[in-house]
């Protein structure tokens, strides 16, 4: 598992991205083992219902799995028309931070 | 929280980036994707594909569906579709009478293992062997949900439910009953699968067999079922992760996900749809 | 004589095991004792609410009450309905913890001294004792420890008894967490302070 | 106009399909059977379905779902088979569908059941107890105007001898023209926004929760104003009376004929028949009741309708029960009570003030 | 003597196993699934049965057989799981079989279904409506003890309040003695020419055909019996009061604290309650209301009991209901006129002879 | 009459010369042989088999027998067994609470296709999931033969009834139910079997599967039926001697006679029992 | 067919017998075409029920089919501790007569 | 003016068909009519008897009466309760052929004119003529048109018209030989010997 502030600084090749309505998320994480890159983790913080919720990370495919397991319709999902390349980290690594860049 | 975590994206708004919306939150026909069922429950993912499929199938302005008693059913305020709720099993004979009054309409039931197979099993049966053009959906979690997860007809060897808190035991509690196997000798079926909402593969192929039972419908081919497995979590008293494994490994032992009956004849027990 | 207490809150902070156990131990000291559990309409992980009725005698009064001799807040979430049923000398021990600003903001009382028109306010950090003692699901038994001591309603020993009494065999490795709770609520309010009791309490 | 002879199970589904009831779903039992037999002959030649269904809780089922894609559609049974079906019966109720229910009881002993109902909670049907065929005919068609009117189910409670008695019918009743149901179900309005939910409890589209108190207080509502406007009676004779027998359905056609024989000889008897049995139609017996010394009812039962008798009267005059259980070896209902030889003796016993033991 | 915290569901259990209560099924429904439970509990422990039945007609029927061998067995559920077993519930009183029924209704709104029976024929079951938990452990007891008396169903009325309120109870009852029951099939008396027969249609052993009416006025003739000697009632401070208010069940506990209240402000008003709601203590009830002004009647319903509060005094005193429809948004019951104030005030009103709208 | 006919032997009386009985008018455990069933009913044959095989178990006096309502009905007050009439369709749920009650019993049920296979096909499929251990027989004519001849849903295609005077057709009238069939996927099931009384054969190859469903249930193996064809001239509506010829030519067709669970291993469809 | 009055007069083992409670029987023909040996056939007469009811001619081996089929419990049946040889006709042939041997 | 009909038989003596024409011819010349079947109990095979109304008017007579004006009766063996219904002034058609003992012995009145305190008699080889007409089943016709003959209670041309309108279409071939019993019946017994309308009857 990577080191807290060690992180591997790969570039991952993005080729989608999701959005979350996290106030509609019940914090159950059946989306977390869906995703085949395995880019979604659920986060620290907390919504106002205290569930925990996904975050994104750099690698998603917009293949959709998140969205079909997803129980409470909270996830929509997007294709670039061109992949990007963003940087990642290991997204096994647990927690998260409130941090984001724009996708 | 630390504050080197860069790797997080954003995903409140649209994408800034050219991108094409592939997927999108709550299907078309639900008037509001807020609901009150538990978290990590599988009933509202088998209901996506429900509406979805009529949807694609141009038949939502010509589906008229019934619901029965269970969680599902507090969806019956929030589907955008004709509907009539039906009582507690009842669902079957419901869709029949609406069926033969409006035959060109694409009718379908949506009930729970305690509805169809507890309470109204008979209706179910009848209904198929009368060959009625009406598509029966199944929502089986191996449990009544709705009313705190006590055991109902279909529950698994070995699950857990507030009243078989060690597992079904055979012996003891006697053996479920494999709805879908029950119908496959019977003259007037056209199209029975079993699907499950535990996985993203399973919850695609779970479609295709809901699509597949609306089209033997429209062909008049016959009564069709789609029986789909969806986790309770709370019913089975285990933390909402832990629902898709513990389908599999549980539920879906004993009823094996399969097409069972396509175009009117049966097909190799189990085989994959 | 009758004694009321309504207990709030949300699903999950252990509301009804509370209530169950200051129910038990009334019964332990000899008293009458009635309690009804009712939770939010169909809405699931909606409010969680009690009411304990504990007398000399076998209990009159129904199981839903009017006004209250006192309550215990956990949360303030779902709240307002048992605010409504407060009298201006009710008895009032609030989880300060979770309560959304203090109870006096939300009250807009101005202090938790008991003027003629505000119930009688008691604060007590619950969720944080509970915490600090690492049995976060602890907090109700805190704040029914502080209330216990606050007005004597049931001793410490009846209590802890009752609390023994009401945890099922498969969750035993609760119980002694579940004692340091009660035994830090039963600390953290000042002694006999609310008087539940003509006589002097029954001895602790 | 020429009359047809028609035994009353037949004159029933006749009237019925002329009354525009396009769907029939029943099982067999005596005495209804032979009104399943008549629809299942009818129905199909109008473009109609008529099931013979497994079970009489799959039969109200199906009718159900009928009723709420806007068609005229009905159900029936005997007592037992209604039994099996309360839980629909009340909650169809709920659901404000028109369902029309045709009973052909073995003998009164569900009087109860038809006006009480054995489903749980507060409901009420509208309940019709024709005295004969030609009766039957015009509370039939009346019972699907009236469930129309109120969305609310209506019984037609007859018996063996209602079912099986053949008379000359006549058919005078304006060809039906369906009427537009804007809240049923024809699956149009998918997708809009607006589509629609025939729903017993109360849910409404668009919301998760239920109101349950706001609506059952309108079915009140609703039922408050049926009592009020559709209670109906026939009396004979009551002006001078000092006995006045009450009686309902078949029986009543028996007791008539007493009453008048009796009154021919100038006795002052008088007749009463609630052609409703719910609505009760309280004030016009109380009317009926006035001046007399006391009221008879005469029902082929333990003792049931006495009670609404009782109630409509309220203590201004005695009320005692001269009917009584009486059966055939098989149950249905035609037994020896069933002679006017009888029935004379017990009004006759009555009008002598004599207690009589059933 | 140590009194236990109970739910009333759990006292229910435990009151009817200590009466010798051998075999339950049941079918889970809010607000008796955790009767059903509490059996499922406690049953194993003393080598009797609880089946988790697969509905409630099979329930019901699973329990026919259990009593049918003489066992003391029961089954229950709310109102709508009673209406399906309303074909059961009237023929198992044909059969004599004295079932128990434990009926945790949602709300007061099954009232006539209790005690009026949505089956078919004229059957009647005992009803005992009880005011708390004690009083319920109380009635079970007595419940299997005239069940097993007249070889008739009795039901226990309550409700989600009963159900669910916990309070400390005693179980003081005798230890139950099995009493041999003749009538029971038990396998032995194959072969002999005098093997039994529980029959719900009459029909004898030895002969191919049945007379119902013999066997139907036999049954009468027992349920006048028990109507005789079996009404059960309470009341307070009904001497000198002007008003006198009527409730049953948990309902009668909210009012007769508010009457207490109220007398202890020097009101003249008086209390009374059906304990049992069959037979209705209909003369202790007219007793009650003579020398008052009114009779006001508050049940959690649109004006059921009512019927029998007018049947009782017929027209001495007027009737009048102040309760009404009222549930939370489960449709459990527990709905806005649960409140000592909301009670108070329509007491006050009849009181003030002012008309109370519901 | 023809007076030369001297061939015509007496059988008025017992036989004057040496010889033994072996075969009774009636069975030991009926009160009576006159009943009321039409001329050529094959209901009173099934009853006798199972009669004879009680009384040759020793089981007399340990039986308790569960009575559905249809024309055998009528036999309830004939039988000298300890017997519980139950509603219509309601038997294997009576019987399941009398066998709890009564563990050490023969517990068994007679019900009629309307009976078992329309108004209470769920309580015998249940029952049978269970494992209850109570033996359902059938007496499957295809007709609710009480009511005057109407169609069920065991009813084979083609089959004359009141409501299928031209034979049943599967597009207007559904596919019958092969009850038998359907019990097979079950895990409580110990031992199914389906015979008739058409002719002597099958009468003595019913009595011997009869007996083998009781022995399954005195050996605790769970539940079992045997499900019996009868004729039914007059809800055919055919002359009583064409009942034989017209059951296993029509009801025959649908409804294999053979051996389908044995020891609760299915055996393969149709097998001769 | 044989011709009636110039039947085959032959003789035919009987190793059994049947009673027939004639009474009870209600004609529906069935024992007839159940007995092997084919020694069974209607009766031109009939009983108090209006019913033709079975006649036995020689040939039975008390082999018990009728009783099997009987729905009425008519039959009852014996067999012979030694074999007869009795007079037979062709059982086929239609109608009887009312004159009796004793068997 | 109201005139009723009771018949018995036993079972397949088309009792029911015979009550059925009767009712129907009524209807055909402008009458009411009404009637209703029973059959024996839960027995199979019992009697079957049917009672026939017909008036000028509504027919306000219950389907079951006490007394009747008049009778045909097919077979002796259920006879008895028709029998208590007769009036001394009933008009019977008796079926001879099949009453055991003729009706005057069974009734213990020695002749078939009509003293004041015993029916008027009137038998009729019902049977004999059906079978000399090779139609059997058609007796209760050939006893059905005598009585008519005898009261001219409806008239021959109806009850032809109304026999052809109670035949279900697939029992057509059975019309003509209905219409020979019926006819010989009318033929059998004296017009209008015990008239039912005071007027002369419906012209023949
Ligand atoms: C006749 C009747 N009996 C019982 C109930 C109570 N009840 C409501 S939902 C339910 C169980 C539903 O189980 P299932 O259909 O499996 O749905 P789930 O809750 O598991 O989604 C029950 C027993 C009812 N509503 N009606
Ligand atoms: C609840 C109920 N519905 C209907 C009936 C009427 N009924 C009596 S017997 C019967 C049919 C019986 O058919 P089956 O069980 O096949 O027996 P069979 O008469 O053919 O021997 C029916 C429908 C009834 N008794 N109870
Ligand atoms: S769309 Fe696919 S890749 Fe992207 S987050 Fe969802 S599951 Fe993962
Ligand atoms: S699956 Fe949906 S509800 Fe569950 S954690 Fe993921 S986003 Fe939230
Ligand atoms: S109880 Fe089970 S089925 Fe019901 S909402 Fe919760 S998880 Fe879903
Ligand atoms: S109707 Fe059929 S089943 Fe009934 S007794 Fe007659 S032949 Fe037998
Ligand atoms: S016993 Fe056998 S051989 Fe003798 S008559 Fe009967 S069937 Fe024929
Ligand atoms: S089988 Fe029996 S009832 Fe039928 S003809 Fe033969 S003896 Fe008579
Ligand atoms: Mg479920
Ligand atoms: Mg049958």
């Amino acid at each position: 598992m990577a080191h807290r502030g060690c992180r591997a600084m790969t570039l991952v090749e993005t080729r989608g991205t999701i959005r979350i309505d996290s106030e509609r998320c019940k914090g159950c994480e059946l989306c977390i083992p869906a995703c085949p890159p395995r880019v979604l983790r659920m986060s620290e913080g907390r919504n106002t219902r205290g569930a925990r919720v996904p975050e994104l990370l750099a690698g998603c495919t917009g293949c959709s799995a998140c969205l079909l397991v997803c129980p409470d319709f909270c996830i929509e999902v997007y294709q670039y028309a061109e992949p990007v390349m963003l940087e990642a980290v290991n997204a096994s690594e647990s927690g998260s931070g409130d941090n984001e860049v724009t996708a | 929280m630390s504050s080197d975590r860069l790797d997080v994206l954003d995903t409140h708004g649209r994408p800034t980036r050219v991108s094409t919306r592939v997927g999108e939150f709550e299907p078309k026909l639900l008037l509001d994707g807020e609901h009150d069922l538990c978290p990590g429950c599988g009933e509202p993912v088998a209901i996506r594909l429900l509406l979805e499929v009529i949807e694609e199938l141009g038949y939502a302005q010509d589906s008229i569906g019934v619901i029965g008693i269970g969680c599902y059913t507090a969806f019956t305020g929030l589907i955008d579709v004709d509907l009539i709720q039906a009582l507690h099993g009842r669902a079957p004979s419901v869709a029949t009478g609406a069926k033969r009054m409006r035959p060109d309409k694409l009718l379908f039931t949506l009930q729970g293992d305690g509805d169809m197979v507890n309470e109204g099993l008979q209706e179910v049966i009848h209904t198929a062997a009368r060959g009625e053009s009406v598509t029966c959906v199944l929502l089986n979690n191996g449990v009544f949900g709705e009313t705190g997860g006590h055991m109902t007809a279909t529950t698994a060897l070995g699950q857990r439910t507030k009243t078989s808190l060690e597992g079904r035991d055979a012996d003891y509690h006697g053996y479920p009953i494999p709805i879908a196997e029950l119908l496959v000798p019977l003259g007037g079926v056209s199209y029975v699968a079993r699907g499950s909402v535990a996985d993203a593969k399973s919850v695609v192929r779970t479609k295709a067999m809901l699509r597949k039972a609306f089209e033997a419908q429209i062909a008049g081919e016959g009564f069709s079922l789609v029986e789909i497995l969806t986790m309770c979590p709370t019913g089975w008293f285990i933390p909402t992760a832990d629902g898709p494994g513990y389908l599999d490994e549980v539920l879906g032992e004993v009823h094996a996900a399969g097409e069972l009956v396509v175009g009117g004849k049966p097909v190799g027990k189990g085989a994959s749809g | 004589m009758e004694r009321e207490v309504m207990l709030t809150g949300i699903g999950g902070q252990s509301v009804q095991l509370a209530a169950q156990i200051l129910a038990r131990a009334s019964l332990l000291e000899g008293r009458h004792a009635m309690f009804l559990g009712t939770y939010g309409g169909t809405m699931r992980g909606g409010n969680t609410d009690s009411t304990v009725i504990i007398g000399d005698a076998p209990i009159v009064s129904p199981p839903i009450v009017s006004s209250t001799w006192s309550a215990m807040v956990m949360h303030h979430q779902f709240w307002q309905p048992l605010r409504e049923k407060l009298r201006p000398d009710s008895i009032v021990v609030v989880n300060s913890t979770l309560f959304e600003n203090s109870f006096a903001t939300a009250d807009s009382a101005t202090d938790s001294t008991a003027p003629e028109d505000v119930p009688r306010i008691f604060e007590v950090p619950a969720t944080q004792i509970a915490t600090d003692l690492g049995n976060a699901l602890g907090a109700s038994l805190v704040l029914l420890g502080a209330f216990a001591s606050l007005t004597r309603l049931v001793g410490l020993d009846a209590l802890l008894q009752a609390m023994r009494d009401s945890i099922p065999s498969y969750r035993r490795q609760h119980v002694g967490a579940n004692e340091t709770a009660l035994e830090r609520g039963f600390e953290s309010l000042p002694p006999n302070g609310a008087p539940a009791w003509p006589t002097a309490g029954v001895a602790q | 106009m020429t009359r047809t002879l028609m035994e009353g199970s037949e004159a029933i589904a006749t009237a019925a399909v002329a009354a525009g009831c396009r769907f029939f779903a029943g099982y067999p039992m005596t005495p209804f059977t032979e009104v399943l037999e008549n629809f299942g002959k009818r129905l199909p030649a109008v473009g109609g379905v008529c099931i013979n269904a497994e079970s009489e809780i799959e039969a109200i089922g199906m009718t159900w779902g009928a009723l709420a894609t806007g068609a005229r559609a009905a159900t029936g049974s005997t007592g037992q088979g209604l039994a099996l079906m309360q839980e629909s019966l009340s909650e169809i109720t709920r659901a404000e569908l028109p369902l029309v229910v045709f009973h052909m009881a073995r003998g009164q002993g569900d009087y109860y059941q038809a006006t009480r109902g054995g489903g749980h909670g507060d409901y009420r049907h509208i309940v019709y107890a024709p005295i004969d065929v030609r009766e039957a005919v015009e509370l039939t068609e009346l019972a699907f105007d009236r469930a129309d009117h109120w969305r609310n189910p209506v019984q037609i409670y007859g018996d063996y001898l209602l079912a099986h008695t053949s008379e000359g019918v006549e058919f005078t009743a304006d060809p039906f023209v369906p009427v537009a149901k804007d809240w049923a179900v024809d699956g149009s309005l998918g997708g809009s926004g607006r589509s629609r939910n025939i729903n017993p409890i109360g849910m409404q589209k668009g919301s998760k929760s239920i109101d349950p108190e706001s609506f059952w207080k309108r079915l009140q509502v609703k039922h408050d104003q049926i009592e009020a406007s559709e209670a109906r009676f026939e009396s004979e004779s009551t002006e001078d009376a000092e006995l006045l027998v009450v009686a309902f359905g078949s029986v009543a056609r028996f007791v008539r004929h007493v009453v008048r024989e009796l009154r021919s000889e100038g006795r002052k008897v008088g007749y009463a028949r609630p052609i409703s049995l719910w609505p009760f139609p309280a004030e016009a017996l109380a009317a009926a009741a006035r001046g007399t010394q006391r009221v008879a009812v005469l029902e082929q039962n333990a003792g049931q309708m006495i009670d609404d008798v009782r109630l409509s009267v309220l203590g201004s005059v005695p009320v005692v029960g001269i009917g009584g259980i009486s059966s055939d070896s098989a149950g249905f209902g035609m037994g020896p009570l069933l002679d006017t030889r009888v029935i004379r003796g017990r009004i006759e016993s009555a009008l002598e003030n004599l207690e009589v033991s059933t």
